[in-house]
């Protein structure tokens, strides 16, 4: 394969690989009887081009940071964590009930707790399929998966049989309390006179992704214990050698995953929806595997993977709100950025190489 | 429980499992060759989505059927320009697939259909029909076997007794014939193959093709076999579902019929038992909803060791770099 | 000249990428003759053998075969023409049988069955022919690497090569094996085929070569007969520089007894007996030798020493009890009682093969309180650390930055004995020091283990190669089926004795 | 101008938000009118759907479906000169009309029907996804069942917990057959996309089946014995008609004010004696009276007739 210069690698290739994305979408709207660059347009200005668009990107981007790094810790350590939606939904529930049943005096106290219980609950829903992988040898990959499905199965009776308020018709717990609602990012930006559309969902959470963005690169790179878990993905036999513990590992790792899939709900049920509702994950679990895999693992990678989806999002909003383009048009976009800058990336690679490195060797 | 309502279980059974047994096999096609496939789930919905609306609009489900292949045969080529041309990251390329046929079929169904992304509903030709097996009838008498035969053997639609011979034909394909060891052997040690002068990008295209046919008669069973039109999402989740019974299966033939058919038959108790009283305790729906995913996760710590995948799987054969 | 060469190669040049691998390469091999290929690690030798058979392409340069122009553009091309290859890293699928890896890619038909069956047939013609017995039906992960090899060796004649390459065919071979090898090349060149041996052995090169030739970094430097050269004067050309060809060491001087293993049983997981209840020591200041035929118990061994598998009976160290069951049997706990270990297999367990050279010196010590910095880790720390042993160690090239899989063999060796020895450790468990790795390499690793011994600390080397455990070892053991078979000094004893031991006669029938 | 919000099932479910979208595209072709429309993909879009509209100056805005409760809770106040409508939900607010249907109602009608249609004394319901409404079509139902006949045996199944259970016509079908396989007669889906695979299995096994929402006759003549009514679409085509300044409150569409009822066509007509229709028609005018009080599941989330 040619060798490219790093900030082609880094910058162009990606960049390459979404401008053909866009072309193939856009050529998709033009079948279908609309106008591309009226669609390309209002997308981008949706997304990125107010700050009220980016008060949803950015809520987006937040809940997919949360998956992504989830996905790619567990990564780290050749575990292949698909329970990510099963994770956050019951991170949810671990939100729900500290924000229900205790009275907080302010929403600093219940954003700390809410954290704590997001992220324990999540973590304890990675658990059991982690313990059955160490001590088991169960694929991870089938009981990840099983225990998205008894996930759902649980909230939908904890929403529909327990939590839901008497008469509501919504399987939905009842709204939090104020001190439990978090600021938005609108609110807080006012206040130091940034100005900032409000009304949108993007909150302090926002926050707490970007920490755990930078936790999570300390944790991978810079800890003993990030540096045992990436040997451990790396070579089993050799972890043993080096005295690292496969099933501690196993476990503390899909716990961390697990922890950071659950902190999603801080977002998207403490943040936005102030309530539990049931299928509130909405697939950003999966979304969370396509961050993680595009963002190459790596937490600035995801950052940028999952404001790309963010904003995909958003204009997609935006695209359904003003325009008759069917909203699976959006789908299909995601599917040919994941496919161009994810699957494809050598074919371009390889063509931008023939354009970059070509002249030069003319020239040597 | 009586007999007869175990034989309708099984029947259902049957029926629950067909689409997961061509998935699964299919995945084992591609699996066993070295390519991961998570993309079952696309390719099953775009075939049935290809085979619904050219059934439709052909009156023949046969070539609603071809049509789905075709489809679906497209989206492995994706995959395995991907993962083998381009030595792309497997997991990535099948994710996409499964967001690309999520969103194309809807697209197209919409301006094809103008119904939302449905097709219109299949009638006569257009679908499969059940095949009585012969005898049905008259050995429907004779005690035990009878009605097992009558019952829930017979009265399917083609496409579950080619899904049934499929697990024999793969078997003698991957381990009685020359095309079966090389593709066993691409999956398992490409370089092998590769300084026996077998070509490894020809061997891995064959088996992600294959793969393309066996999701292609999984989407046009779904679509035409058991429902009679499309309807978007309909996989519901079977893909994952039959990757999972893959692992279970340990990448064999025949355990993947075994593994699928108890996936069939934990859906379709929990089909006929909403919810259970148990006399002290009534098990609510939720659970007996959750039954089979909770029944699989005890089932394979109890009783499945490791599933050892094929070992050149998932990376793509780079040999210079 | 009245016949055409065998082989012909013409200014072959080969990059990847930065890499020149092979410079304007020629060589002529003549047809009936066994061709011996030398150079230090990283010279070249594999890849211009890949490229006569079709594996990698050449950038420029042609071919003949017995003096017709060929362009091999892939493997299948070489198996026409002739070529057949045993590669230094076994091109077998693991979990196939020995026929059918035989048979892939050369069956007869779609259909398997008569394939097999006439392959078993050949194969027994073949083994009859050439000595080269291997059982049919057995899966190659259940067989040991010489077996391995002699099945490579079979696809080759079954393919009814008349050129067969082999690349490091001994580095795994116990000295019988080898010398069974040897045999029946030479069978094989008697009857007219040519072949091609790559080797960093230079008595193979003497005893089994017609012709050889040289190569160092890309080039190849010389090509002469054999009758006319030495060993000295091979290893000069290979490495540029005058070579210590024997280990230059003084008498032992054993102190206290530092390692004492009493009635070691161990039990695999699928509950084969590996070893028998075996007792000894090792004293401070002496090297103990093991010698054996691999898969008789040594590489259990040495996984039970270092914390990797659990075991029954008493081993102490310093004269205090190891966990060979609990909570403290791990490799972790070994190492906080002094223990070092330089494993068997460095690119499966001594080293990350993705992780940086800096990384990798950490590797089982990221717990040392040097490394540390409140949570984190230091990473300064190490890295500093890691250039002083890549500086001491001469681990070429002297990049801590590179990961550990861009170093060739010797120096990856190289980075883990730095990483072991430098701990300072009272008891360095060896496994296969120098498998596989060039002759300036092996000096320099035999030094380093006789410097540790010279500073009064025990060492347990666990070697398949007689030479090696000969002239490193102060006592030398031999293990067979999981047993000792006695012990004797070097000065006493010599290979064939070792051998016969070896083969699991004790000492009193020999 | 009008706009309608879609939930998100899509505004092509072939029940609830389709009828929405009926209702909508008819006051368009009656007026010659236009209106914004929407399709939402994530819960988040809710508020920022009605906010983008409300801000855009559609008037009325319409939304169709109870989860909407929250979002319309919160922006309703910030939009007083805009009207709001909002369908199976109750939102107290000035400028809100909440319209709501008696489901139960209905569903009692068409159980009713059911139960004397069944030869085998058993019939089936078929629910989407598990939540609270879909229990009140089933609770409404099998009373309407038993009332017809004590001994009347009502199965009950829902298709999931997530939202995949609105679009599995395959497992639709493997419920029927399973239903079937216990006796039942008559089905009747409540399931969105998945109830086309009831309607099309009981067609093929020969047993008949109930629509819902729309009228669902219609796919497959002869064999669907009627349809429950739930008329979203006059709710929407009201609205829209009424323009902005709609008179808000609370609206209660049922029996009486034809909001639900059974659907009577020449594909149906056959099924349906005159008798049978005499007695559904003699049920639904005391319900109307309140001469039969029809239990709502909501009321204490408990079914006097079905237990879940
Ligand atoms: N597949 C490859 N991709 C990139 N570079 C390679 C590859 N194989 C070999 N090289 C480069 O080519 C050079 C020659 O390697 P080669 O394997 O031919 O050496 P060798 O003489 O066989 O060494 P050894 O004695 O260790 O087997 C190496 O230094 C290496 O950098
Ligand atoms: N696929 C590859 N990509 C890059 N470099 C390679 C590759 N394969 C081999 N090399 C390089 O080739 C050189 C020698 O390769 P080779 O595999 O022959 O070494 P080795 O046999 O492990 O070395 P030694 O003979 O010391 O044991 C090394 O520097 C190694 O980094
Ligand atoms: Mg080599
Ligand atoms: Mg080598």
């Amino acid at each position: 394969m040619e060798q490219l210069p790093k900030w082609a690698d880094l910058i162009v290739v990606p960049l390459v690989g979404l401008i053909l994305a866009f072309s193939l979408s856009m050529l998709m709207v033009f079948a279908t009887g609309h106008d591309p660059m009226d669609a390309l347009s209002l997308m981008v200005k949706g997304a990125l081009g107010s700050t009220y668009g980016w008060g949803y990107t950015l809520y987006y981007a937040t809940n997919f940071i949360f998956t992504g790094l989830a996905v790619a810790v567990a990564f780290h350590a050749s575990l292949f964590n698909i329970g990510g939606e099963g994770q956050a939904a019951i991170g949810g529930l671990g939100v729900a009930l500290v924000c229900l049943f205790i009275p907080w005096p302010h929403w600093t106290i219940a954003l700390v707790a809410a954290t704590a219980a997001a992220g324990l609950f999540g973590a304890l829903w990675a658990l059991i399929p982690a313990y059955l992988q160490a001590k088991r040898g169960s694929h991870i990959v089938i009981t990840t998966i099983m225990f998205n499905f008894i996930a759902a199965s649980l909230l939908n009776y904890v929403l529909v049989n327990k939590l839901r308020p008497k008469g509501s018709m919504d399987p939905a717990t009842a709204k939090f309390p104020e001190p439990a609602h978090l600021p938005s990012l609108g609110d807080m930006l006012n206040a130091v006179g940034i100005p900032f559309a409000k009304g949108t969902p993007a909150n302090v959470t926002l926050v707490v992704a970007l920490v755990a963005c930078i936790f999570v690169y300390y944790l991978i790179w810079r800890t003993r214990l990030g540096y045992q878990l990436r040997a451990f993905g790396k070579s089993q036999p050799a972890a043993v050698y080096a005295g690292i513990n496969p099933v501690k590992i196993t476990i503390i790792t899909m716990m961390i995953s697990g922890a950071l899939a659950g902190l999603m709900a801080i977002n998207n049920v403490m943040g936005e929806a102030e309530r539990l509702i049931l299928g509130s994950v909405e697939g950003a679990g999966f979304i969370g595997i396509a961050v993680a895999l595009m963002g190459r693992s790596h937490p600035l990678g995801i950052l940028f993977a999952a404001l790309l989806f963010g904003a995909l999002y958003q204009g997609g909003a935006e695209l359904g709100l003003w325009t008759s383009i069917p909203r699976e048009l959006v789908i299909v976009i995601q599917a040919l950025v994941i496919l161009f800058t994810g699957a494809l990336d050598n074919m371009v690679r390889s063509m931008v190489a023939k354009v970059l490195v070509r002249p030069k060797r003319a020239e040597a | 429980m009586d007999y007869l309502t175990i034989l309708q279980i099984l029947d259902s059974a049957l029926r629950l499992a067909t689409p997961l047994l061509f998935a699964c096999l299919a995945g084992l096609f591609s699996e066993r060759a070295g390519i991961f496939d998570i993309g079952l789930e696309g390719k099953m919905l775009i075939a049935a989505f290809f085979s619904a609306a050219t059934a439709y609009s052909t009156g023949s489900v046969w070539l609603g059927m071809l049509a789905g292949v075709a489809a679906s045969l497209v989206l492995s080529g994706i995959h395995g320009l991907a993962s083998i041309t381009f030595r792309g990251n497997q997991l990535i390329s099948g994710v996409a697939i499964n967001f690309l046929a999520s969103g194309l079929t809807v697209l197209i169904g919409l301006s094809w259909f103008k119904l939302g992304g449905q097709t219109p509903a299949l009638q006569g030709d257009a679908r499969f029909q059940g095949i009585d097996l012969p005898f049905a009838e008259a050995l429907s008498g004779v005690p035990v076997f009878g009605p097992l035969y009558s019952e829930v053997l017979s009265g399917h639609t083609f496409l579950v007794y080619i899904a049934l011979l499929c697990v024999p034909l793969t078997w003698y394909v991957l381990f009685r014939t020359r095309f079966g060891l090389r593709l066993r052997a691409v999956g398992e040690n490409p370089a092998a193959v590769d300084t026996a002068g077998i070509s490894v990008v020809g061997l891995r295209y064959a088996a992600v093709a294959i793969c393309g046919v066996l999701c292609g008669l999984a989407g046009a069973y779904l679509a035409t076999g058991l429902g009679a039109s499309f309807v978007k999402e309909m996989t519901a989740g079977r893909g994952y579902i039959a990757l999972a019974a893959l692992i279970f299966a340990k990448w064999r033939p025949w355990y993947a019929l075994y593994a699928t058919f108890l996936f069939g038959l934990l859906e379709a108790i929990s089909n006929r038992y909403p919810s259970l009283d148990l006399g002290f305790i009534t098990l609510p729906s939720q659970f007996m909803q959750a039954l089979p995913y909770i029944l699989t996760v005890v089932i394979l710590a109890g009783f499945v060791g490791k599933a050892t995948p094929p070992r050149a799987g998932g990376e793509p054969y780079v040999k210079e770099r | 000249m009245t016949t055409a060469p065998a082989i012909e190669l013409k200014g072959i040049s080969k990059a990847f990428g930065p890499v020149q691998a092979n410079k304007d390469i020629s060589i002529r091999v003549m047809p009936g003759t066994i061709h011996g290929i030398i150079g230090e690690n990283g010279a070249g030798k594999s890849t211009l053998m890949s490229i006569l058979y079709g594996f990698y392409k050449a950038d420029k340069g042609e071919i003949y075969i017995s003096g017709e122009k060929v362009s091999i553009p892939d493997s299948q091309a070489a198996i026409a023409a002739g070529i057949g290859m045993v590669f230094q890293h076994f091109k077998l699928v693991e979990n196939f049988t020995v026929l059918e890896n035989v048979i892939l890619g050369a069956e007869d038909g779609a259909l398997l069955a008569p394939s097999l069956r006439k392959a078993r047939k050949d194969l027994a013609a073949l083994a009859a022919e050439y000595e080269l017995n291997v059982d049919p039906d057995a899966l190659i992960q259940d067989i040991g690497v010489g077996m391995q090899q002699r099945v490579e060796i079979l696809k080759a004649l079954y393919r009814q090569a008349d050129i067969l390459i082999l690349d490091e065919p001994t580095g795994v071979l116990t000295p019988a094996e080898a010398d069974q090898l040897f045999r029946i090349l030479h069978r094989l060149k008697d009857e007219g085929k040519t072949i091609i041996l790559i080797t960093h052995k230079l008595r193979e090169i003497m005893e089994a070569t017609d012709t050889v030739s040289v190569m160092r970094r890309g080039e190849m430097t010389a090509t002469v007969k054999t009758s006319e050269t030495s060993p000295q004067a091979l290893a000069e050309l290979m490495v540029g520089r005058k070579v210590l060809l024997r280990v230059d060491k003084s008498p032992a001087q054993p102190g206290e007894k530092v390692l004492e293993v009493e009635n070691l049983k161990v039990v695999d997981s699928k509950g084969v007996v590996r070893i028998k209840g075996i007792s000894f020591e090792v004293r401070a200041g002496e090297i103990l030798g093991i010698a054996g035929v691999a898969g008789n118990g040594q590489s259990e061994l040495l996984e039970v020493l270092g914390g990797m598998r659990n075991g029954t009976g008493t081993i102490r160290v310093n004269g205090q009890d190891l966990d060979l069951t609990g909570k403290f049997s791990d490799a972790r706990s070994r190492r906080k009682r002094g223990i070092a270990h330089v494993p068997e297999d460095r690119q499966r367990e001594g080293l990350i093969m993705d992780f940086k050279a800096w990384e990798n010196t950490a590797f089982g010590y990221d717990d040392d309180e040097a490394y540390q910095t409140g949570l984190l880790m230091n990473n300064a720390a190490i890295r500093e650390d890691a250039e002083g042993k890549i500086e001491r160690f001469d681990v070429r090239p002297a990049n801590a930055d590179l990961e550990a899989k861009s170093f060739s063999g010797g120096n990856q060796q190289k980075l883990v004995l730095a990483r072991e020895i430098e701990r300072d450790p009272d008891l360095l468990l060896v496994g296969q020091p120098t498998r596989g790795v060039d002759i300036g390499a092996i000096e320099f690793i035999h030094q380093q283990i006789v410097a540790l011994r010279d500073k009064g600390k025990a060492i347990l080397l666990v070697s398949v190669e007689l030479e090696e455990i000969l002239s490193l070892s102060d006592r030398i053991a031999v293990i067979f089926d999981g047993q000792l078979m006695g012990e004797r000094l070097p000065a006493e004893t010599d290979e064939k004795e070792l051998g016969l031991m070896m083969a699991g006669m004790t000492g009193e029938d020999t | 101008d009008p706009a309608i919000i879609f939930d998100l099932g899509g505004k092509f479910d072939k029940s609830f938000n389709e009828a929405a979208y009926n209702g909508a595209t008819r006051w368009a072709e009656e007026t010659g009118g236009k209106f914004a429309e929407v399709e939402l993909q994530s819960d988040a879009q809710r508020e920022q759907a009605l906010r983008r509209f409300a801000e855009a100056g559609s008037n009325p805005i319409v939304m169709a479906g109870f989860a909407f409760g929250n979002a319309l809770g919160e922006v309703a106040g910030d939009y007083p000169d805009t009207s709001f409508v909002i369908i199976d939900m109750v939102v107290d607010a000035p400028n809100v009309r909440s319209v709501v249907f008696n489901e139960h109602e209905g569903s009692y009608l068409v159980g009713y029907m059911a139960a004397q249609t069944s030869k085998t004394n058993t019939v089936g319901f078929i629910g989407g996804m598990d939540i609270p409404l879909i229990r009140k079509f089933a609770c409404g139902y099998a009373q309407g069942a038993k009332a017809a006949n004590p001994d009347t045996k009502v199965l009950s199944n829902m298709t999931g917990t997530t939202g995949a259970a609105w679009n599995d016509p395959v497992k639709g079908g493997e419920l029927t057959r399973a239903q079937i396989s216990q006796g039942a007669d008559v089905v009747y889906a409540a399931a969105g996309g998945t109830g086309l695979g009831v309607l099309q299995t009981a067609a093929d096994e020969g047993i008949l089946s109930i629509g819902v929402d729309s009228n669902q006759n219609y796919l497959h003549p002869g064999k669907v014995l009627t349809s429950m009514l739930k008329r979203v679409d006059n709710a929407v085509y009201n609205a829209m008609k009424d323009g902005p300044g709609l008179e808000t409150g609370f609206n209660v569409m049922g029996l009486a004010n034809e909001g639900v009822g059974y659907s009577l066509d020449e594909n149906n007509a056959d099924l349906i004696s005159d008798d049978l229709k005499a007695t559904v028609d003699a049920v639904a005018a005391k319900i109307i009276s309140g001469d039969i009080t029809v239990h709502d599941y909501m009321s204490d989330e408990s079914c006097p007739s079905l237990t879940f």
